[in-house]
């Protein structure tokens, strides 16, 4: 089997799920296939693909293409490798997973769908397994992933009615006759069991472990599309079946949302490693998609449906947006770790001059995630901003008034999101290459820029074409009783994205249309202005001789300044050892200094459950001591007390 | 189409006051010192002269060195087009809102912080760096004192929001205005690189933020990038004078609207241009850990002031 | 008549052993004939059983195959035939591949001169004798699982404990020895017991209906049971739950199956592990049966629930600190039993869940355990530390064997996920949402304790003097083979499967 | 009539338990085979005595076996084992005698406890002896948990094979002729592979006691 086999066969049903996806969405009649006889017991396989269930498909059609000709050229270089037909095989059945999670009809298909994802994506993690960090990894995610799951059974088995009424459909008129405690429970279940697979704070530590490891392509469809079928899960469960709760469900989600998305852009400003860093950004974006959740579950709880359901759209632009460029991201990011053989930014630079393509590409991305005005982040993140001030509006003031600290918080955490692209973008692309790796780099095969270049475009169209893709993404909503938006609002596609009782509204196409107009406008005038060619020479340098990479800023003298700032939250930790000549302790030999920033809360929620269980472990193990006579002790101790039991039983 | 006629002519008036505005500024500041201070047209001499000197550009400058300062120059002529400095156009919908202009500045900033990193000398990247982080404590504030201004107009619009303040006058200056102005205030002080914060006449390197970013640029490049600044300035001067007290802004298209709008303008950023002149000649610069402090004061204030507007409303 | 042809053929495999003095590879051979044989019987017998003539109908006969002795024999005789296949004593090279096989292939491509060399005879004497004692424990279980009368069944079961006492201990050393004298100690005071329990109903059959000469059979018991005294029963119930549990691994008689199953040779350990575990849970469901028409379910259900729930406590933390691999399988046993325990008290839904696992757990734990064989004679540590690169060294065995594992810990798409999300929904539906609960934390225990020691496994780089590169020899596609089934089981669930689980259903649940 | 059959298997049972008690007050091999061979003997002239009484032809055969394989054979193996490894006196049992014999005395009354269902059930006349059966099945059970040496511990489980033939006499006036000739079997076999062992353990451990063989842990 050629490795273009397994990339053609992936392209193909790639191509096939948009096809289906598109079908859906364009006439929101649903697609229903079953095959019954696959294990009947557990309710046969059972496929529904709803307009929402179609958007989550597009999402993963959109993220799973680059990726998939990206594999091209990335199974090249693997060719022969021993691991190369795992890999081709593991890669078209997360691809199927991922793929059949949106369409699953009943409880057996979701979950199956789900772990055939995760387990086809851990051996993806696990492809190049010679370091030890990646093995950590795997299992780190691995064992997160089977979190989830043992969490998301019983949330469906309670939801289910009887035992064989497992699909969809009885759950959702199942779900009306709950009783309020157990509509909490089911809820909290879901929000747990979705929320570690899609990353949020507290559950989120498998995602900057897990995704550098795999490969960028994997990576870039972890990022981009794995997490969000998390998200997915959470509306079809929330949402769809449960139809939406008290004010506490919301008050929860955009808690956890603003947390998310502060604390990720935080740890991500102090990674080095390139793809870590992408990782964390994904525990942000998903942070801001969870505000949007939050925000639109509260109004709805106070009964405001229209302004409601600008939130369910950002969301749902936003779940879009994050899969276009955290791919286009990741497969950048990709062919720099592919060139220059590491992922710490400190031994890249200067690889703008090297990998122009790429270099665009990465900036690019970078510009989209940090919602810079013409690209496709602003449009959402506007959204999301107009969904917290809609939030106003809410009659209880102890209630409204999370949603300007929530404001706050996403700002601070879009601001932080600049500087750390500024870091990402500048310290590995521009000035000179700090190591003998970066100076070498050309520029990447052709086939890997083509997956990157079809997201790039698809970044700036979703940006100016946003007031043509909002109102599609209202029609998705109308297909969930739970988010119906009033009729009144959903906008014809214009010029303008509307946000409710005109809060505000904003035209990205005019404002795309206007930067350019100025800007080629001043290039006009300057250019009749002045004619005269520029001058090269060297950087000023205060009159010193030779301007040398090691003179450059690297990440962490850049991320220098908000380490200090926010200190408590890292708590760096700081070792010196300056070794002194031996004769006399004024000659310094060599002084080494090394700061590391831990995510403490990690060691101060896992840790303690690791201890536990393995003290736990410790004392069953004294069970098996060796000595036969303690072994037929415990043989006639069950005895006696079984026979008690006799007794007390009714 | 009068209407769009207007905005331009506004927007390539705003343009042209600019540098006179910095001019102003430098001159208030030398005459509070008893110096004879530069005239108001000499930042034009500056610029009619950097147009004409020669580009000299890094060797490891690329593309995106030559590219930073057309960003950064029609980022800010973009955001002024839709600040309503004179006259608030009714007839079309404004294209962008307050978020609007508040990311656009942030793109022309992203890109100049690029810029600096480019030429790969340590002073660019000590600007870029801390450059991003000043603007990365902003933000909240910023979108916190837009929040209130939302809430009481309703709207995050410009024109709406001026619109409505002129039209209920008593609602607008509650408590929660002042707070909102005054860390409009600081931000205006942060984000343009005035005094307290970074000194925009300072050529010591371990001082300077903005300077430092642009130390690379010569010729034309450089001209932009001024004028982008001083732009930058006049724009959150309007922010907050149109915003805050937008008495005198002209709804209609009539002559004498315009120019009364227009010569009312001029004195409220005069008067703003005096006010940051006689605040910098008090004040030292503070230690770079030390802004953060000031910023987090700020956005107490801006939370107080929607605070305020909720518990008034 | 295939009953007789099912119990014929091991027992004529097991005489054919002892009789051949010196043992020569034609026995070896022949007893893997005859396993075949007795898994076409049992075949047969089920397709019987599916078209719902219980052979024989008269309730007098020796031997009754209803579809839940049918269902259980099928699978003694598969797991029987895979580990005689793979058992020594017949001519296999360095990759366990047996001659026979061997030379039909290369009869096609005459150029393989060095196939006489490579192989490495096994010892005659040890082979005679692993032969003998494997077809018997074959026959025993057999016999265990398709007697009609209850008091044989024990016969059968007291059987199959002596008779894998001795084949624990293939070369003497001192583990293996103390291993195979708890295993015979404990079990055979566990089966006592079981005996105190079948003689209490036995005498309160007597005392209500009098002396019927074949009282003791199954379908007469079930039918008498209404009349019989409910004190007695649950009396009779506790000793043969403790009794029978010890056979099936149940805690806290589970003490014995870590130090048998990881000292017993592979083929050995597979049929333990596989199968006789199997036959303890098939006694302990057909005396529930009884006792539940005497007795309302509600105290079987308690005493089968406390400990499953014990039992796979205890399998699951024993897991996280496990220095050694077949005693990570052995203890992985003692919790699906428990999980099986657990199923059969959870009502119909329950009862076709834990059947369904007993199955998979059959073909999975025998398949784990002789990839296991192969890993300790390539590795020749049973060490988790120092076996490591398995995928680098053995590419077959590898994959295999993490197909194996993660078989065991429930992931789809193979067989273990459907019963234990069937075992959750009967949990959830019967409304025993604690138990579903605590299930499922102990199983993620396991889960991730499993996965970290298959992780060191797998990769890592190929300790020093490990052979690396494997022949795809007759024994991997065996091993193949199981795997294969595993996936069917687990995508699929074939009809005739899930009918067959249906009627066994209808036998125990009333 | 019954009145002397009952009395007959209240005394045999009463004899087996007393011979089950005397192991725990001995010590040393040869006591402990005398001992076993005694209750051997008890039991198959009870066997015989229902035999009689029940008018039961086949219990004749099942008392005649009694006496070949538990009377006579299984003590003359159980010499000649305990021969062959020397006179090796009894270490010091996990519990003293006096904590035994209590133990053994309160095993009995649980047993009293337990049986008192299946007396009241019961219509034979043998019924009595139930409890004793019962009592004679925890001791053994005890024995086997309380001794050290391999060889005590196989004549603890002879001695539970013994309850439970007991309790089955008692209980049913003995099981169907199929399944007896299979108990049979079964104990034979038992003991013969347990003697395999015990010379086995001997060769490889050289000691006998027990308390050695924890080299399998965890």
């Amino acid at each position: 089997m050629k490795t273009r086999h397994f990339s053609s066969i992936c392209v193909g049903c790639v191509v096939f799920a948009l096809a289906a996806a598109l079908q859906v969405l364009i006439t929101a009649r649903p697609l229903d296939a079953a095959v019954p006889a696959v294990v009947a017991a557990a309710g046969g396989l059972l496929f529904h693909l709803d307009p929402l269930g179609a958007f989550f498909l597009a999402v993963v059609g959109i993220g799973g293409l680059p990726a998939a000709i990206y594999g091209f050229s990335y199974t090249e270089h693997y060719e022969g490798h021993r691991s190369l037909p795992v890999f081709g095989v593991m890669f078209n059945v997360f691809l199927l997973g991922m793929s059949l999670v949106p369409c699953a009809g009943n409880i057996f298909t979701f979950v199956t769908a789900w772990e055939l994802m995760s387990v086809a994506s851990y051996f993806l993690v696990m492809t190049d397994a010679e370091d030890v960090d990646t093995r950590q990894a795997g299992l780190w995610y691995i064992a997160m992933t089977q979190f989830s799951l043992v969490v998301l059974l019983p949330m469906f088995l309670l939801l289910a009615p009887a035992a064989d009424r497992t699909s969809f459909a009885d759950l959702r008129i199942a779900a009306a006759g709950l009783s309020p405690q157990l509509r909490g429970v089911v809820f909290l279940l879901a929000l747990i069991g979705f929320g570690s697979k899609a990353g949020i704070v507290p559950l989120h530590v498998w995602l900057p472990r897990a995704h550098p490891a795999a490969p960028s392509h994997v990576s870039a469809l972890m990022s981009g599309v794995m997490i969000k079928l998390g998200i997915y899960g959470l509306i079809r469960v929330v949402f769809d079946f449960l139809g939406g709760g008290p004010a506490w469900w919301g008050a929860l989600l955009l808690t956890a949302g603003s947390l998310s998305a502060l604390l990720g852009v935080l740890y991500a400003l102090m990674e080095h490693d390139l793809k870590r860093l992408l990782a964390y950004h994904s525990v942000e974006n998903i942070g801001i998609i969870f505000i949007a959740l939050g925000a639109g579950a509260i109004l709805r709880s106070y009964g405001l449906h229209a302004l409601a359901t600008i939130g369910f759209a950002a969301a749902l632009y936003h779940t879009l947006n994050h899969a276009c460029f955290k791919g286009l991201l990741f497969l950048a990011a990709g062919q720099v770790v592919h060139q220059t053989q590491t992922r710490n930014m400190e031994d890249m630079g200067g690889l703008i001059k090297a990998m122009p393509q790429t270099a665009l590409l990465f900036l690019i991305g970078s510009a989209a995630i940090v919602a810079l005005p013409p690209l496709n982040g602003f449009a959402s993140e506007w959204m999301v901003f107009q969904s917290l001030l809609a939030g106003t509006s809410i009659p209880r003031p102890e209630v409204a008034i999370g949603f300007p600290v929530a404001v706050g918080m996403l700002a601070l955490a879009s601001g932080l999101a600049a500087a750390c692209f500024v870091k990402a973008f500048g310290i590995s692309f521009l000035a000179m290459p700090r190591s003998m790796h970066a100076s070498e780099a050309r520029e990447a095969p052709e086939s890997m820029r083509y997956g990157a270049w079809l997201l790039a475009d698809l970044c700036v169209l979703l940006g100016v074409g946003a007031s043509v893709v909002v109102p599609a993404l209202y029609r998705v909503l109308e297909s969930i009783d739970g988010l119906v938006p009033d009729p009144r609002l959903t906008p014809a596609p214009g010029l303008w994205i509307e946000a409710p009782r005109a809060l505000g509204h904003l035209s990205p196409a005019l404002i795309a249309l206007l930067l350019a107009a100025i800007g080629f406008g001043t290039w006009l005038i300057v250019r009749s202005v002045h004619r005269r060619p520029f001058r090269v020479s060297d950087t000023w340098g205060c009159g010193r001789i030779a301007q040398t990479p090691r003179m450059e800023y690297t990440a962490s003298a850049f991320a220098e300044p908000l380490r200090r700032v926010f200190a408590e939250l890292y708590r760096p930790t700081q070792d010196l050892t300056v070794n002194a000549h031996p004769d006399s302790p004024y000659f310094v030999e060599s002084i080494t200094f090394k700061s590391e920033v831990r995510p403490w809360f990690e060691e101060a929620i896992y840790d303690p459950v690791v201890r536990a269980a393995r003290r736990i472990a410790a004392r069953v193990r004294l069970l098996q001591s060796g000595s036969v006579h303690r072994y037929l002790v415990y043989v006639v101790v069950a005895l006696l007390v079984a026979l008690a039991s006799v007794w007390w039983t009714p | 189409m009068i209407e769009m006629l207007l905005v331009v002519g506004q927007t390539l008036a705003g343009v042209a006051l600019a540098p006179g505005l910095v001019g102003s500024i430098r001159w208030t500041k030398a005459r509070l010192q008893g110096r004879r201070g530069a005239p108001l047209w000499q930042p034009y001499a500056e610029l009619r002269k950097l147009f004409a000197k020669e580009r000299v550009v890094s060797h490891n400058a690329s593309w995106l060195f030559h590219a930073a300062p057309f960003v950064v120059f029609g980022t800010a002529v973009a955001v002024l087009s839709l600040v309503p400095v004179v006259f608030v156009p009714t007839g079309f919908d404004s294209i962008g809102d307050l978020f609007a202009v508040v990311y656009l500045l942030l793109l022309g900033t992203f890109f100049l912080a690029l810029a600096g990193l480019d030429t790969g000398s340590p002073f660019g990247g000590m600007g870029a760096s801390r450059e991003m982080t000043v603007v990365a404590l902003t933000e909240p504030t910023v979108a916190l004192s837009i929040f209130a201004l939302a809430l009481t107009a309703q709207s995050t619009n410009l024109g709406e929001i001026i619109r409505q303040t002129v039209a209920e006058p008593a609602r607008a200056l509650g408590p929660g205005h002042l707070l909102a102005f005054a860390a409009l205030f600081i931000v205006t002080l942060a984000e343009t690189g005035r005094l307290p914060v970074d000194n925009p006449t300072t050529h010591l390197e371990l001082t300077m933020i903005h300077e430092a970013m642009v130390l690379e640029y010569s010729g034309p490049y450089l001209a932009l990038v001024e004028w982008g600044a001083a732009l930058k300035l006049l724009i959150f001067f309007a922010i907050a004078a149109n915003l805050f007290l937008p008495w005198g802004v002209a709804f209609t298209p009539s002559p004498v609207a315009l120019v009364a709008g227009f010569a009312l303008f001029v004195v409220k950023i005069g008067a703003l241009g005096v006010a940051v002149a006689v605040l910098e000649t008090r004040v030292a610069k503070l230690r770079l850990f030390r802004v953060p402090e000031l910023l987090s004061a700020s956005f107490v204030m801006a939370l107080l002031a929607v605070l305020s507007t909720f518990l008034v409303r | 008549m295939t009953i007789i042809l099912l119990w014929a053929s091991p027992a004529v495999a097991t005489a054919l052993a002892i009789l051949v003095r010196p043992y020569r590879r034609s026995v070896g051979e022949a007893s893997v004939g005859l396993a075949a044989l007795s898994l076409l019987a049992s075949l047969w017998l089920a397709a019987q059983a599916l078209s719902g003539t219980v052979t024989p109908a008269t309730a007098t006969d020796v031997s009754r195959v209803d579809s839940l002795s049918a269902l259980l024999a099928v699978c003694i005789t598969f797991v029987s035939l895979v580990a005689s296949a793979l058992g020594p004593g017949l001519g296999a090279d360095r990759d366990g591949n047996p001659i026979l096989f061997r030379r039909l292939r290369l009869a096609r491509s005459a150029a393989a001169p060095e196939l006489e060399a490579a192989d490495d005879e096994d010892d005659p004497a040890q082979s005679r004798r692993f032969r003998i004692f494997q077809n018997a424990f074959a026959l025993t279980m057999i016999v265990a699982v398709t007697a009609n009368n209850v008091a044989l069944m024990w016969v059968a079961i007291e059987a199959t404990t002596i008779v894998s006492a001795i084949a624990i201990p293939f070369e003497r050393s001192k583990a293996s020895v103390e291993a195979s004298w708890k295993y015979l100690l404990i079990c055979s005071v566990g089966i006592a017991l079981a005996f105190a329990g079948t003689v209490l109903a036995y005498s309160d059959f007597v005392s209500t209906a009098g002396h019927l000469p074949d009282a003791l059979n199954w379908n007469i018991l079930r039918n008498a049971a209404p009349s019989l005294h409910p004190e007695l029963m649950k009396l009779a119930f506790a000793f043969i739950v403790i009794g029978y549990g010890t056979k099936a691994g149940l805690a806290p008689m589970h003490t014995w199956l870590p130090d048998a199953h990881s000292e017993a040779p592979a083929t050995v350990s597979a049929m333990m592990s596989g199968v006789l575990l199997a036959v303890g849970m098939y006694a302990i469901a057909r005396w529930k049966a009884v006792v539940d028409a005497a007795v309302a379910p509600a105290f079987t259900n308690a005493l089968l629930i406390t400990i499953g729930l014990l039992s796979v406590a205890i399998g699951a933390f024993s897991l996280v600190i496990q220095r050694h691999y077949k005693r990570m399988l052995a203890y992985s046993s003692v919790e699906h039993m428990g999980l099986v325990s657990i199923g059969l008290a959870l009502g119909p839904l329950g009862t076709f869940a834990a059947l369904l696992h007993l199955v998979n757990h059959a073909v999975a734990k025998s398949m784990s355990f002789l990839l296991a064989g192969r890993i300790l004679r390539r590795y020749d540590t049973t060490e988790l530390a120092r076996v490591s690169g398995l995928l680098a060294a053995m590419p077959w065995t590898g994959p295999l064997f993490a197909a194996g594992i993660l078989t065991l810990v429930g992931l789809p798409p193979f067989g273990i996920f459907i019963s234990e999300f069937l075992l959750l929904k009967a949990a959830v539906m019967t409304d025993h949402v604690w138990i579903a609960a605590a299930v499922l934390v102990l199983l993620l225990t396991a889960f991730i304790s499993l996965v970290h020691h298959l992780n060191g496994m797998l990769y890592g780089p190929v300790p020093a003097g490990v052979r690396i590169g494997e022949s795809r020899g007759w024994a991997v596609m065996a091993l193949g083979g199981c795997a294969i089934v595993l996936l069917v089981l687990g995508l699929l669930l074939p009809p005739p499967v899930a009918a067959l689980l249906d009627r066994s259903i209808v036998e125990l649940v009333r | 009539m019954d009145g002397l059959f009952s009395q007959l298997v209240v005394l045999g049972s009463s004899g087996m338990l007393l011979t089950a008690i005397i192991i725990l007050w001995r010590r040393g091999v040869p006591a402990y085979i005398s001992a076993y061979r005694w209750q051997s003997w008890l039991l198959a002239a009870l066997t015989a005595c229902v035999g009689y009484f029940g008018s039961d032809a086949g219990l004749y055969g099942g008392a005649i076996a009694l006496v070949l394989l538990k009377g006579l054979g299984i003590p003359y193996l159980l010499r000649s084992m305990e021969r062959r490894f020397g006179a090796q006196h009894e270490l010091r049992p996990y519990v003293n005698t006096e904590t035994s014999l209590l133990a053994a005395g309160v095993l009995v009354l649980f047993a009293y406890a337990l049986a008192r269902p299946w007396m009241a059930v019961s219509a034979l006349p043998t019924r009595a002896g139930l409890p004793l059966a019962m009592g004679l099945l925890f001791v053994s059970l005890f024995i086997i948990v309380s001794r050290k040496k391999a060889i005590t511990q196989v004549i603890g489980f002879l001695m539970l094979e013994n309850a439970i033939a007991l309790l089955a006499v008692v209980g049913t006036y003995g099981v169907p002729l199929l399944v007896e000739f299979g108990v049979f079997l079964d104990a034979l076999m038992g003991f013969l592979v347990m003697q395999i062992f015990v010379y086995q353990i001997h060769e490889t451990f050289d000691t006998m006691d027990v308390e050695q063989l924890t080299r399998l842990k965890h």
